[in-house]
């Protein structure tokens, strides 16, 4: 099985480390792994975004153009990968400040609002995990204590206290995602 | 008397010169670049030279500069900008030629350039943006770096002993004979703006005047780099770069203070 | 000596929320909102309009010249 | 015992450098290759190896520090980008002209001039027919995984060492920049200054005591000498052909088609092979592992067997000319690159096979 | 009135730079090409045409006051020899990325490193294939007398302002260093300022007045726009082999064999082909003007007339490389060339053309 | 006394140094370079440091040193030198690393290694050589030429204007934090040779207690560069050159003078 | 007609500027010339030689292993260059300083000793215009009136005063060239 | 105080005949030879042997260090 995922977002919302964490939890249970990131300090602000792929063979491209699962987290990403899921594959995206929401029909869609529910626990950081345990609980790609050991591997150990908080963070996520329905007009014209 | 009634064009008394474009800034939230870019063109734009500037703006982060400065301008290799604007003021001497340069392009990969720039007296304008890092490829160690400080490459702090002391380009430059202004300046607070304002015009006036090297070093933050946001950087700025880097004039008229 | 009135107009979008204009403005006449903008910035704006007098302070340390100031003599 | 992590192309190579028991780095930040002396500063290998690891004022000060310290039997690594690379040029002739083992890293970004930091290869013919003055050719071992980032290290030392001569390792931003899996060799002790000196004592400026005085020069007043030292390169150079030449075949005995690429085309070439013999068509990757010595046999027998060559690379077309030698004129030969930071697609490559090849081929 | 003279090389090229009205000369000193600068400064050509004459700190800097003066729309002309080209190397990929138009003269000596100071021609590769980083190619222009040391200077600008790209005159030592014959060139008038802004106002960095303002720059940070901008480059170059290839072909029509050659060695082979047909050997010259853009499909037709070509150069073998993709294995191509600042004479290449072609070829 | 009679091996109280070759030296005829070998060896000799003295020589008319010198030497880039001897004190932190350039070497193209090097107060000795010129590619232009001093590339004479005046750069680097000792010195008169001899071991001291920065200038004649004969030459460059370049220490002990 | 000639001597002997008066002369008769020095100021004092051809034809190589004249003035320079001198052409030397004197019987070679009539002149400088006169007494390959155009021409006007000077020289030259015996028990064995 | 006696030898084939060892000898001892080494050169030689001290001032300041010196004390 071979499973490729982008996650695209604003630089600040933890796009590249939830990556590393999904990527972490794959070599947690043996499987092959490569995470590909946009990069360059080079660009100050703007969007960021990488590619994490986990696969039980070797992996050829390490970079891609379309994918299983997309992870949304902005506009302009919205409209970037949108048309990069494979049909039949995952496109799951925060509302919050989602101006043109995704219009396509041959793909699972999922909203999660990982903005709000981050707010509700009082800690910005948290987002990012809360996220992916929007993406577990739609596409248990990876086991939930792999995801934990994952989390372990990529935090500094002077971090470690804050498992905990990561850990009801994800929590969360996997009670607030839920299916997206396009609107039937848009799509009918 | 209403805001609204306030908010009218002919009581407008500060607006953003014409001589930066319309772009956003692509520096972080409360970078000094910014502010160093603006009061640079403002100087050009009371001036009324900007049709005569031709500015050389090489790697780092202000390398796109030309997206924000509305005059001629040229993307320099790191460190070389002395070198192509000792080019341009001798084939056009009559020109305003800038070169915009961080510590990280002037001080370190620019040294030669820059010396040699300096000792021949060339009829430019430096204006030498000294933030302590290397800011645009991610906050590694520069020549100007204070001691004991952490950058990405001096993970545990700058150490005299193996890594140097941080140079001080503007008092090293100063002994040239070339060199004929040569100040230190901040643009944190509106005091230090007006002031290092002020020294731009100056180094601007010494061109047309056909004195040689302007030098004008000011002090910036790099909030990215120093990992603070941008009200602490300043402040650490000032208890830390100032003492090291202390501001004010070093040489003008051609001679030493 | 005449009294002098201000006001500022700071362009949203154009605003980083750096906040370095908030301290040099000794009339404290400047917040940041709550809101963010489209970069996602927490932007400044007037929060004590009778206190500005138009200085310009908050202006000319604006590194992203967010901010037009206007002056009026009573 | 070896030990697998997930790391970044860059920081693999550099954790391996420091296990591989290297002397001494030299080097200055570029994107996208500075988490090499990131990640070096922040292990402190003084501390675990003894490891000298030092930010230079210039890409031109690093390389010439690399030839000081190679000039004394010391094993001695720089890495840089594209840029920063043409700067080194003179002082690599100089390390090749004297004789001196040392390793030079590019992680490859898009040009000419500044560019952009984005993935490319465009620098192969500056690799491989000597950016440089003069006669002389560098091994170069071009990576394609995260862990060829950190094997090649010691090859490439070793390399360095068995023909006292300078090896490049050309990588890229995507190899530099991508984390994977990798499995870290076990820590090699590093040469105490008792054994350089026994082993390259012979040659290395290390003080000479119990000897005659060694001299490190490129410099010889007297042409004769200095073409016996050519020739004494070019003989290096045939002997990396026949017994250094690396590559690798991957899916070519069956192949009609052939697909050339290295590095990180390579990888993303592997992809365009699935998609292919999904499609029913027999596709072949060659991948050469050094540029220099070049698998030309290998490509000249291929030629035998297939259609037509596609070679692919982030550029606007440079190793083709090795190609196109190698298979003397027997099959067509065609490049493909997106240039400028973009990288290509696998569809992309099978759309270019089906194109420039496939089509071609048929009529 | 054009005048005759008996000059060296680089005196000659220097002349001619004055006499074609460039604008700026930026230099460093470097054997065997000093005489450059210093015939320059001994002419006042500021008194002459105006014309800035530099010693630069080093070549580096040399090369980015002529990427400075060239953002402006003058003419700047830059020469050294084999390492400070090297040294110039980022430079001139700025140059070719930045679009701009600019003159540098390579009078090669021998390498690797600091090598020997007599002539030499191993510096091809670098010369054509690029030698530094990125997608870019220098118009190579090599001379092979004094008087076309002076003419290819004002060919050298034309070319550079058609196409707004870099071209490098590729010299030697010998050439650089012998005296012959020159006819110079009338005095051409400089371009005056206004002239500059008038010609190249749309593009040069001269001030913006009375239009938008002007960047000169080779960095984009859009992968889409500096791969149109590649694109572009390729273009030029392509253009440039439609429109301004230059070889001459020296009793080719009967040749039963060929020897490629250029600059010096095109010199000594032409006394090789009378030594060759006084023994009744039709052996025949091709010598390429322009190195790139490079004469193949000359070659490509020789090779179905000729038994077989010796590609001759001052180096180990670099040229006959390109030789061989443009004979496309129609006929046997071998290199000859001594090294180390060693010339070969006219005779050691009659005896390598007997020995590795004609005898070969008869087998 | 018959001369014969004090031509004994037991009354020999002078002979060149065994850590010199018996190559003969292809300097010109009075060429201080010659001089400035010598002692350097007969220092290295003196102190017994032969076979830990490990010396680079960059280009110039000095390329050839390692053909003299009989310790371990490497040929090194023009300008370069101080990069070599980094690496060389880093990796081999108890031996000997000594410079030997030329002053279009070190103040030219070296300038950046040299300020570099010296501000990171590498343990290293480097001797400079400042004859005015470049020697070795036929006498042109140093950054050290006095001030309408003709050369081939001066032909008329150096111009402050245009080409900027002689750099000073002992003076200069003496003022980085990382030079321990820094002192100018000439070699063509009994009295200078024994105080620049002096001065040499005063470095290599410097470097086996690991103080850092050891600058020696060595003023020295260019006769073929100045066209004139060795003995003009010393006249010329005492009333030229040592009113420009005074003579002595410039930093003794870290401490400025 | 086309004649090759080496010039080869110590470095303060004239060796270069004699090759350059030559090659002016033939220019003042319209001839093709060329003028290949050894060079490179890296190496002080040693050899030095230059390769002069005079032609009526486009001259080809301007670097030759065998010429139609040898000039030899220092014993290096006859170890170099007795053997390239062409069967039936030319080698004069000045004997002072030869230790080991030409052997060859299948060429004509002259003596002059200039530096013995130089300094009868009282003047070292003009070394080389003696040589130059023993050349066009045994070989007018340029009129006298060309090379004294020449040496116009090649001379710095503030040097015209020497004219005469030379002009004496090039003729002492003329008188003081004889030829050389190869003696023969020498050939014999 | 003794007296002292010197002598120099000079290596005629090593001296480049430069003469700076010639004003530096108080006592005029050294003087140029006439004949020409191999290299071309008039070489140094010992004209005034009586005069000779011994003090080594030529010796130092060869730069070919072609001269050593002999010295007794009497
Ligand atoms: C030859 C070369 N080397 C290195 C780089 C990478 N680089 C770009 S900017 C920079 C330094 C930036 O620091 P500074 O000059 O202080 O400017 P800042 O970004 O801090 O304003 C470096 C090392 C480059 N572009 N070219
Ligand atoms: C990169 C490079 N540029 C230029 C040269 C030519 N070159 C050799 S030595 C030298 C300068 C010599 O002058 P200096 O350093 O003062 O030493 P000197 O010969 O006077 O003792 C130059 C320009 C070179 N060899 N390499
Ligand atoms: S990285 Fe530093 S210097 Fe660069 S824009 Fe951000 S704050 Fe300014
Ligand atoms: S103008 Fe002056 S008073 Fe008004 S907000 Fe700005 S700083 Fe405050
Ligand atoms: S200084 Fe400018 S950018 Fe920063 S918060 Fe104030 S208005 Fe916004
Ligand atoms: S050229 Fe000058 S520096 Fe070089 S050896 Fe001769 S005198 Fe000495």
């Amino acid at each position: 099985m071979t499973e490729e995922i982008i996650i695209a977002g604003f630089g600040g919302q933890g796009v590249l480390s939830m990556g590393k964490i999904l990527a972490y939890s794959g070599m947690m249970q043996d499987q092959e792994v490569s995470w590909m990131p946009s990069y360059g300090p080079e660009m100050r602000g703007g969007t960021a975004n990488v590619t994490v792929i986990l696969s039980d063979e070797r992996i050829s491209s390490p970079y891609l153009n379309i994918y299983d699962t997309a992870i949304i987290l902005n506009q302009q990403s919205m409209d970037k990968f949108e048309q990069s899921v494979k049909p039949g594959g995952v496109l799951i995206y925060d509302p919050n400040g989602i101006l043109v929401h995704p219009t396509r029909t041959d793909i699972n869609i999922f909203q999660i609002e990982g903005n709000r529910v981050a707010t509700e626990m009082g800690n910005k950081k948290v987002f990012n995990m809360i996220i992916l345990g929007g993406l577990l609980k739609v596409k248990p790609i990876v086991k939930f204590n792999s995801v934990i050991e994952g989390l372990k591997k990529s935090l500094p150990v002077r971090y470690h206290n804050l498992l905990p908080l990561n850990e009801e963070a994800i929590l969360k996520g996997m009670e607030n995602i839920f299916p997206y329905e396009v609107q039937n007009e848009l799509v009918n014209n | 008397m209403e805001v609204i009634d306030i908010i009218k064009p002919e009581n407008q008394v500060f607006a953003k010169t014409c001589m930066m474009t319309d772009t956003d800034l692509s520096y972080c939230p409360g970078c000094g670049h910014g502010t160093a870019h603006n009061i640079a063109m403002e100087v050009v734009e009371e001036l009324g030279i900007g049709e005569d500037t031709i500015g050389i703006a090489p790697v780092g982060c202000s390398v796109l500069a030309y997206d924000f400065m509305n005059v001629d301008m040229i993307q320099a290799a790191h460190g070389r900008a002395p070198a192509l604007a000792t080019a341009i003021s001798r084939t056009w001497p009559d020109k305003y030629v800038f070169t915009y340069q961080g510590d990280g392009d002037l001080a370190a990969i620019g040294t030669a350039e820059t010396i040699h720039a300096c000792n021949r007296g060339e009829n430019i304008v430096i204006l030498f943006v000294n933030n302590g890092i290397y800011g645009m490829t991610g906050g590694q160690m520069a020549p100007t770096t204070l001691p004991g400080m952490r950058t990405s490459t001096s993970p545990y702090g700058r150490e005299i002993d193996t890594m140097g002391s941080p140079i001080k380009m503007s008092e090293l430059i100063a002994n040239l004979p070339g060199t004929y202004y040569v100040t230190r300046q901040a643009v944190h607070t509106h005091k230090h703006v007006r002031k290092a304002k002020k020294a731009i015009k100056k180094a601007f006036e010494n061109t047309r005047l056909k004195k040689g090297i302007s030098f004008v070093e000011i002090l910036s933050n790099c909030s990215s780099g120093w990992k603070m946001n941008p009200i602490d950087s300043n402040v650490w700025m000032e208890e830390n770069m100032f003492p090291y880097f202390p501001l004010g004039d070093i040489k003008v008229n051609g001679e030493l203070k | 000596m005449a009294k002098v009135k201000g006001a500022i107009v700071v362009d949203n979008e154009t605003c980083k929320g750096c906040e370095v204009c908030m301290p040099v403005c000794k009339d404290n006449v400047i917040s940041m909102s709550t809101e963010v903008n489209r970069k996602g910035y927490h932007y400044a704006y007037m929060s004590n309009p009778d206190a500005c007098n138009g200085c310009t302070n908050c202006a000319i340390v604006c590194p992203d010249r967010a901010i037009s100031v206007y002056r009026v003599t009573l | 015992m070896s030990e697998l992590r997930l790391m970044k192309g860059n920081e693999a190579l550099a954790e391996a450098a420091i296990r591989a028991g290297v002397d001494a780095y030299f080097g200055y930040p570029i994107t996208p290759q500075s988490e090499v002396i990131e990640y070096l500063m922040t292990e402190r290998p003084e501390d675990r190896t003894g490891m000298v690891v030092l930010q230079a004022e210039s890409e031109v000060a690093a390389i010439n520090m690399v030839y000081g310290a190679a000039s004394t039997g010391k094993r001695a690594l720089t890495s840089s980008s594209s840029p920063g690379i043409s700067l080194k040029l003179e002082g690599v002739s100089y390390i090749a002209g004297a004789e001196l083992p040392a390793v030079i890293v590019n992680v490859m970004r898009g040009g000419p001039g500044l560019g952009t930091i984005q993935p490319s290869q465009a620098d192969y013919f500056q690799a491989v027919k000597g950016g440089g003055h003069g006669d002389y050719k560098l091994y170069v071992l071009a990576p394609a995984s995260v862990q060829e980032m950190a094997d090649f290290v010691a090859d490439a030392f070793d390399i360095a060492f068995k023909y006292r001569a300078p090896v490049l390792i050309l990588s890229d931003g995507l190899i530099g920049q991508m984390m994977e899996k990798v499995e870290l060799k076990d820590q090699q002790e590093r040469l105490s200054d008792e054994e350089v000196i026994e082993r390259y004592g012979d040659w290395a400026t290390t003080g000479r005591k119990g000897r005659e005085r060694n001299i490190v020069t490129s410099l010889d007043l007297k042409p004769e000498i200095l073409e016996a030292r050519v020739h004494r390169l070019m003989a290096k150079y045939e002997q990396m052909e026949r017994e250094d030449l690396r590559y690798e075949e991957i899916q070519c005995d069956d192949a009609e088609y052939l697909i050339v690429a290295y590095g990180s085309s390579s990888r993303i070439a592997q992809k365009t092979v699935q998609l292919a013999r999904e499609k029913g068509i027999k596709v072949g990757l060659l991948r050469p592992i050094t540029l220099f010595p070049f698998p030309k046999q290998q490509i000249f027998k291929l030629a035998d067997q297939v259609k037509g060559i596609l070679s692919v690379e982030l550029s606007a077309g440079q190793m083709v000319e090795d190609v196109e030698l190698a298979a003397k004129g027997k099959v067509p030969v065609k490049h493909f690159g997106r240039t400028g930071g973009i990288i290509h697609t696998p569809e992309e490559i099978l759309e270019a096979l089906e194109q420039k090849i496939i089509k071609d081929g048929s009529n």
